[in-house]
């Protein structure tokens, strides 16, 4: 137990030295960020970060590559952050980057892994002074224009996407018949506001029945699978598919495939993953609706980028949690979607909220 | 005959001394190694050495060590626990949903009614004698099972969160209050493993199950408070995550149990059981928090960061763990 | 074959080997005698390969090799059968008996089942074996399981095309009378392919089985004696430096038992491997429970602890009943178990002395006090038990038990295994004080010897039962012959 | 005795009987359509089973699948025809996925001998290298397979199976002779049965704990073409969950977690309880909430039931 005490001795001194070399360093992130006023950041002095799940799927990637442009444009580079998809990362990774360094001219370009997420990240942001943009989660009654540091909220009307394809899905089956939908991580609002897209567009078709609904978590062999033990269950009764998003679209297709139903059967998803236009203008697939990952990645440092600079009042901003624009990709425009491009001019201080569709309900 | 039974006794004494300073280095181990890898991360990114930064580490570090600190003592039974994590999660949802009711009293609530989970567990492994790995995998299944019902599969918002303000404030606006939870949690489990019969009990079932029952060991009691002990830390390991994100969610800390695994073996505690210690799991804990966040702050690439995390983490258990405990690796 | 020239092997603190120099012979069965601590280990280890000596030679028919392992040693002929034994539970007789050394019977890593199974029957027929070699070890026998081993040995014998040596650690130390014999007479067979060095604890034995015996004391040999001409009390006097004296039991110790009160009385138990078992023990008795292996006796045993299911019965502590449901409940009641297999079930070895006194206990306790009663030589009371001698990490085991003075029953499930005579004399002493307390004592000994010379009462079983009671009070013992009838 | 016969008989038993109440409240449970997809869907666990109970036979544990996998994923992906790179390796392709499959299981086995850190690390340790590889090699587009003779394995059907169902079959018989007649597969056993006594005997041990190890990888390999071949693409997340998935099939089916006890036929009929169950139950119509927590019962009370009788001889269980 001597051993004990020796460690817990040596570990003491060790956080003690190192606090006191911390000390004696560069000053603490709080009084650095107390001289800076906001708004007044020179160009140079900001520092971008872009933080989504993973760089492992398509859209992702797509979005840190918007990122990277934007930051291309003022001449700055941007930090990407991933998080595994593990709420607890994704906080740690914002505590610390809130932590140290000119704190009020950190910019944040957030997706939060789910709504509960989005909380402490405002939070913590506004605390420090950083300013934030978050997009696709956050709890319904967390409100942007409570914070002067949290710029906007972005994120799409799952109800109408998932309204969309399921229409989409409704005309390429001529109207009747039975579908399965495919559901995402039951947990997240975009998993039910798409879910609920469906069922309101089902009950405008009393003539569609939706023959069984099951969760897939948003993945592709889970989809797989699900979707072979649905066609077994239901047979041809199956006339269309509607999956929360493309890779459980994609999954769906493949079992379609195996099962020699290619084109039989109807599939929609939601994303615009790159897979996922391909074969909507293959015609494998149906629909699907993008929503421009790399405008997502830039636009969000675009705000925070002209908001410390000065070039954007924050205040004066008339909504600031918005549905942005989405796009529906069908066979006919599937080809303009095929290679996406950001357009710099969209990323002007003047043109940041162009997109926006109208106030989160 | 009596001096030769005193130089005997010198003897064996000298000979014991010469293992124990090995044993110094070996304890050691994780400390070094926790400090070594701070200060190369330190070199490629200087302001992680700033008190603020330096702290936040800390307060990151909080929630997991809570989480691993009860499983450590299931670990030195020679256990394992897998559902902790999946508890936790479950007990986010539970707290958030209590709160409106008990108010202050949601978080001890909750810990209870984890700490009963956690006995379960116990009870199913000892009464069934089925291996604590399958039973925790099935209850980790479950309880995330539970978590979703019982949250409808969303988000807990908590209308109020002053009754858990406590586990997430600055005290004197710099130290994180959840470095002092998780140290509390520690220094409590560790106070309970040393001074009273626990801690040889756990440890003697750890090293010799066998000869622990044949001298009379409440084995079975001991397992069962083993687990209910992990179940209540994972029961505030859940309440510290409230309070950091505000709302409770079914699969909030899901994604902790490598982790929590992680930092009681890096800390040096053996998988095997018997050997290891709560400090251990402190250190263990703040290894992992460096990798999990310093590598990703010290502006490595995500991929290559996933790679160097794989190649630290079997590196710094091949620095800590101690050889001489284990004859047969597994 | 071998000759063994001044081989030294040095440990800190000890010195194992002192330049041991010795020669085993073709056909020879060699006995090695000596204490624990005495070095046979050491030297059994050095000849095969497990520790390297720090000087001296080993000639093996007259080349000098260095042995670096078993695998090395086997290739030159020579095998061990440990003392613990060797075999893998969940793989066929055959495959243990050939593990490493496969031969014909894998031809580019695949296994040929049938010639595996022709050559290890080879080695079984050998020693007259008729263990079934396809059967998986773990549902064999212990006795079995012994001529597995044997026969594993001897299959090392086809490596080398040479006359193998067989050394045997310990092999009868857990094997019954009858067993013993069966043993011998392999011994005898054994001898017409090898050369084979036999070590026991038990001096008769290895005066019956070897031709020449080497005596070790200290590391060093300390004589070469023909069991022709030496008997086991000028054995034991060059293993020990002393005659062996008849206050070995403590006879002096022994009080007669209170005949009136009955302290442990069992009625109609039942279980897996015994039936119908009933007796009595009364104050300050000391009952020695006598049986071949497989006679239910150890199973008994446990079963009075509570750590084996009990089918039906009764257990009576001083007239009120104990719930056999576990060790726990049994030690509140005032039982106390000694198990045989003292490092895996005695001990915690990677605790300390004071750790594994007070096991069981809430409230600290006096060790060092205890530590001093009963001359238990450790430098602390915090050196890990594992350091110290068997025979005090036996006397902690005891002391177990000692410590709250309210001990009423002992079980000693051999207490004596793999102890020195020195250490045994110890035991027989505690065992005496103890029973002169008022304790019970239910005794399966280490050797028939052991059983007669330290009890009151014996109860023979047989298949399960109680066949026989046999008085055995001091100055009335029974010949050890005549209970070994009853027992078989 | 009969406890011996119920713990290899036991999860035989236990899956007859969920099938027989499967098919009695579901009739499409019973259809040969189902049975198709039932081995279809389980193929790929079960070869990803196969390599875990070949660690598991040692008595360690191996939680590498996911990282092993999603690097082979890739690999596959852009070795053969894709959308990608101008490669066209074909079968050969798919041999180099296997081989580097096992180069990931000989890393883990080989850090495990030669540190000396238990398997559980250094499998972990593994798995994050691999996620890492495959997120190189994902490079931020997802590359399509576009090689006929790879995406003919999932859709193709040859008497009403597919090819990868086929191709895990024989996997399955491979194993288990390898098990079976081999000295890897038997010292493998030996190893969880004794590993101090094969030393004795002067084996060397390492040798074949890195061997069990390496084929474990490689079934991750192939497992990882067969994810893609099914999929169509290489993605990074080919094997997430399948190393507890394996596990837990492996435990279920009667492989035991300390090593030696099981093998590959008990694992197999873990493999199909689970995939039974995650069949039946969608089919018999449970709620997606709610199958979790059956899963999980169900895996506890399986081993619970086959470990029953043997619970007064069980003294420790860890």
């Amino acid at each position: 137990m001597t051993t004990f005490r020796a460690t817990l001795a040596l570990l003491t001194t060790g956080t003690l030295l190192l606090t006191a070399c911390g000390g004696t360093g560069s000053g603490s992130g709080a009084t650095t960020a107390a001289q800076a006023p906001g708004g007044a950041c020179k160009p140079e002095e900001v520092k971008l970060i872009g933080q989504v799940r993973n760089q492992t799927n398509p859209y992702e990637a797509a979005w840190l590559q918007g990122g990277d442009e934007f930051a291309k444009k003022v001449s700055l580079t941007q930090q990407r952050l991933t998080y595994d998809g593990e709420s607890a990362k994704q906080q740690e990774q914002i505590r610390q980057v809130l932590a140290t360094g000119n704190v009020r001219c950190s910019v944040l370009n957030v997706l939060p892994n789910g709504d509960s997420d989005t909380t402490p990240i405002v939070k913590q942001a506004q605390a420090a002074g950083a300013y934030v943009v978050t997009q696709w989660n956050k709890p319904a009654d967390l409100k942007p224009a409570d914070y002067d540091k949290w710029i906007a909220h972005i994120t799409y009307d799952g109800k109408e996407s998932g309204k969309q394809i399921a229409h989409a899905l409704i005309t390429a089956i001529g109207g009747n018949g039975g579908i399965v939908a495919l559901q995402g991580i039951l947990d997240t609002a975009a998993a039910k506001d798409r879910f609920a897209g469906l069922q309101a567009a089902l009950a405008e078709h009393p003539e569609v029945t939706l023959l069984d609904q099951q969760t897939a978590d948003f993945d592709r062999a889970k989809a797989l699978t699900l979707t072979k033990t649905l066609l077994t269950k239901h047979g041809d009764a199956i006339k269309g598919i509607w999956a929360a998003n493309d890779d459980m679209a994609l999954g769906a297709l493949q079992a379609l495939e195996a099962a020699g139903k290619s084109g039989k059967v109807a599939v929609v998803g939601i994303d615009a993953v790159p897979d996922a236009i391909k074969a909507v203008s293959g015609g494998t697939m149906t629909a699907t609706v993008s929503s421009d990952g790399p405008w997502q990645g830039g636009i969000g440092l675009a705000m925070g980028y002209c908001a410390a600079t000065g070039q954007l009042d924050v205040s004066t901003i008339p909504t600031r949690a918005f549905f942005a624009k989405q796009f529906l990709i069908t066979k006919d425009n599937a080809a303009q979607f095929a290679t996406p491009k950001v357009d710099p001019a969209e990323f002007e201080c003047a043109n940041l909220f162009k997109r926006a569709t109208g106030p989160i309900s | 005959m009596a001096d030769a039974a005193r130089v005997a006794g010198l003897r064996g004494r000298l000979a014991a001394r010469v293992p124990e300073r090995r044993h110094v280095v070996v304890t050691a181990m994780p400390v070094t190694a926790f400090l070594v890898l701070l200060a190369a991360l330190a070199v490629a990114s200087p302001a992680l050495l700033e008190t603020g930064s330096l702290l936040t580490l800390a307060d990151s570090a909080a929630p997991l060590t809570v989480l691993a600190a009860g499983a450590t003592v299931v670990v030195l039974c020679g256990g394992i626990d897998l559902s902790v994590a999946a508890l936790a999660s479950l007990a986010s949802v539970l707290l958030a949903s209590w709160v409106p009711a008990l108010s202050g009293a949601a978080v001890p609530a909750v810990v209870a009614a984890c700490a009963v989970a956690g006995a379960v567990q116990g009870l199913v492994h000892v009464a069934f004698r089925i291996p604590s790995f399958v039973v925790t995998l099935g209850g980790m299944t479950l309880w995330s099972a539970v978590a979703l019902l019982a949250s409808g599969a969303a988000t807990v918002p908590m209308p109020d969160s002053t009754p858990t303000d406590w586990a997430f404030t600055r005290l004197g606006g710099l130290v994180p209050s959840a470095v002092l939870v998780a140290l509390a949690t520690v220094v409590a489990l560790a106070a309970l493993m040393r001074f009273t019969p626990l801690g040889r009990w756990v440890r003697a079932i750890g090293h010799a199950e066998p000869a622990a029952r044949l001298a009379g060991l409440p084995i079975a009691r001991v397992k069962v408070i083993a687990f209910a002990l992990s179940g209540a830390t994972a029961g505030l390991a859940g309440a510290l995550l409230v309070a950091r994100t505000f709302s409770g969610a079914p699969t909030l800390a899901d994604s902790l149990l490598l982790p929590a695994v992680a930092a009681i073996v890096v800390g040096g505690t053996a998988i095997t059981g018997g050997h290891g210690a709560l400090w251990r799991t402190l250190v263990g804990a703040g290894i992992v928090t460096l990798l999990r966040v310093g590598l990703s702050y010290a502006g490595v690439d995500a991929a290559y960061e996933s790679i160097l995390y794989g190649v630290l983490i079997v590196g710094a258990v091949a620095l800590t763990i101690d050889r001489s405990k284990l004859s047969i690796v597994k | 074959m071998i000759e063994v020239s001044g081989l030294r092997k040095a440990y800190p603190g000890v010195v194992a080997l002192d330049g041991v120099s010795l020669q085993i012979r073709p056909h020879e069965v060699v006995g090695l005698a000596g204490e624990n601590g005495a070095g046979k280990s050491t030297l059994l280890k050095a000849l095969v390969g497990l520790v390297r000596p720090d000087s001296g030679t080993i000639r093996i028919r007259g080349r000098e090799v260095r042995l670096r392992g078993v695998a090395q040693a086997a290739t030159e002929g020579i095998g061990m059968v440990f003392q613990e034994q060797s075999l893998v539970p969940n793989l066929t007789a055959a495959e243990n008996i050939l593990l490493g050394c496969e031969g014909s019977a894998v031809r580019l890593g695949l296994y040929r089942w049938r010639r595996l199974r022709e050559l290890a029957q080879a080695q079984l027929d050998k020693i007259g074996s008729r263990v079934d070699p396809m059967a998986r070890t773990e549902t064999l026998s212990f006795a079995e399981r012994q001529m597995v081993e044997i026969a594993k040995v001897l299959a090392i014998e086809e490596r080398t095309r040479a006359q193998p040596v067989v050394l045997l650690d310990e092999p009868t130390s857990v094997l019954e009378a009858e067993e013993i014999e069966t043993l011998f007479g392999q011994i005898e067979r054994l001898r017409k392919h090898a050369s084979v060095v036999f070590v026991s604890h038990r001096l008769d034995e290895v005066l019956q089985v070897s031709d020449r015996v080497y005596v070790l004391r200290g590391g060093q040999v300390a004589g070469e004696v023909d069991p022709a001409t030496a008997g086991a009390a000028g054995l034991h006097r060059m293993m020990i430096g002393a005659e062996a004296t008849g206050s070995h039991y403590h006879d002096d110790l022994h009080r007669p038992p209170e005949r009136s009160s009955v302290r442990l009385s069992v009625r109609g138990l039942c279980g897996e491997g015994f039936t119908d078992i009933s007796f009595d023990l009364i104050r300050g008795e000391v009952v020695a429970v006598a049986g071949v292996h497989g006679s239910g006796r150890e199973e008994l045993c446990r079963a009075l602890f509570g750590a084996r299911a009990v089918t039906a019965g009764q257990v009576l502590i001083d007239g009120e009943a104990v719930s056999l449901t576990g060790p726990r409940r049994a030690v509140r009641a005032g039982l106390g178990y000694v198990p045989s297999e003292r490092k895996v079930e005695g001990v915690v070895s990677a605790m300390s002395v004071a750790d594994n006194m007070t096991l069981p206990y809430t409230r600290p306790q006096d060790v060092e006090e205890w530590i001093g009663r009963l001359r238990i030589k450790t430098p602390d009371r915090r050196t890990p038990i594992g350091s110290l001698s068997g025979g005090n990490q036996q006397k902690v085991v005891l002391a177990r038990w000692l410590l709250t003075g309210s001990l009423r029953v002992l079980l000693l499930d051999h207490p004596t295994r793999g102890l020195d005579v020195g250490a045994k004399s110890e035991v027989y002493r505690l065992i005496r004080e103890l029973a002169a307390a008022g304790v019970a004592v239910l005794l399966l000994a280490d050797s028939l010897e052991e059983c007669i010379a330290l009890s009151d009462r014996v109860l023979v079983m047989k298949e399960g039962r109680v066949t026989v009671t046999l008085d055995t009070p001091p100055g009335a013992k029974p010949d050890p012959v005549d209970v070994v009838k009853e027992m078989v | 005795m009969t406890a011996d016969r119920l713990q290899t008989y036991g999860p035989t038993a236990a899956l007859l009987a969920l099938a027989a109440v499967f098919a009695v409240l579901s009739p499409q449970f019973r259809t040969l359509g189902n049975l198709q997809n039932l081995l279809d869907a389980g193929a790929v666990l079960a070869v990803v089973t196969i390599g875990a109970t070949y660690v598991l036979l040692l008595g360690c544990i191996d939680l590498s699948a996911a990282g092993v996998m999603g690097a082979c994923a890739l690999a596959v992906s852009l070795l053969v025809a894709n959308s990608r790179t101008a490669l066209d390796l074909g079968p050969l392709g798919v041999l180099l996925v296997v081989a580097l499959g096992a180069a990931f299981g000989c890393l883990s086995g080989a850090l495990s001998v030669g540190l000396k850190v238990p398997s559980f690390m250094t499998t972990l340790g593994v798995s994050a290298i691999g996620l890492g590889v495959a997120t190189v090699l994902f490079a931020g587009v997802q590359p399509a397979v576009s090689d006929p003779w790879l995406l003919q394995w999932a859709s193709g059907r040859w008497l009403g199976f597919t090819r990868v169902t086929y191709l895990a079959a024989a996997v399955v018989v491979l194993a288990w002779l390898v098990q079976r007649h081999t000295r890897l597969g038997r010292y493998a056993t030996a190893i969880g049965g004794g590993e101090d006594i094969l030393r004795l005997s002067g084996i060397q041990v390492g040798r074949y704990k890195v061997g069990a190890f390496t084929v474990a990888g490689a079934c991750y390999g192939l497992a990882a073409a067969m994810v893609t071949a099914q999929l169509g693409s290489g993605i990074v997340q080919a094997g997430a969950g399948l190393s507890f998935a394996a596990i837990t099939a492996a435990v279920v089916g009667g492989t035991q977690l300390a090593g030696g006890r099981g093998g590959i036929a008990h694992s197999m009929v873990g493999v199909l309880i689970l995939t039974v169950l995650a069949n039946g139950l969608v089919l018999i119509g449970v709620s997606p909430y709610v199958q979790r927590a059956v899963q999980g019962v169900i895996v506890v009370v399986a081993v619970g039931a086959t470990l029953w009788p043997l619970r007064h001889r069980l003294e420790v269980v860890k």
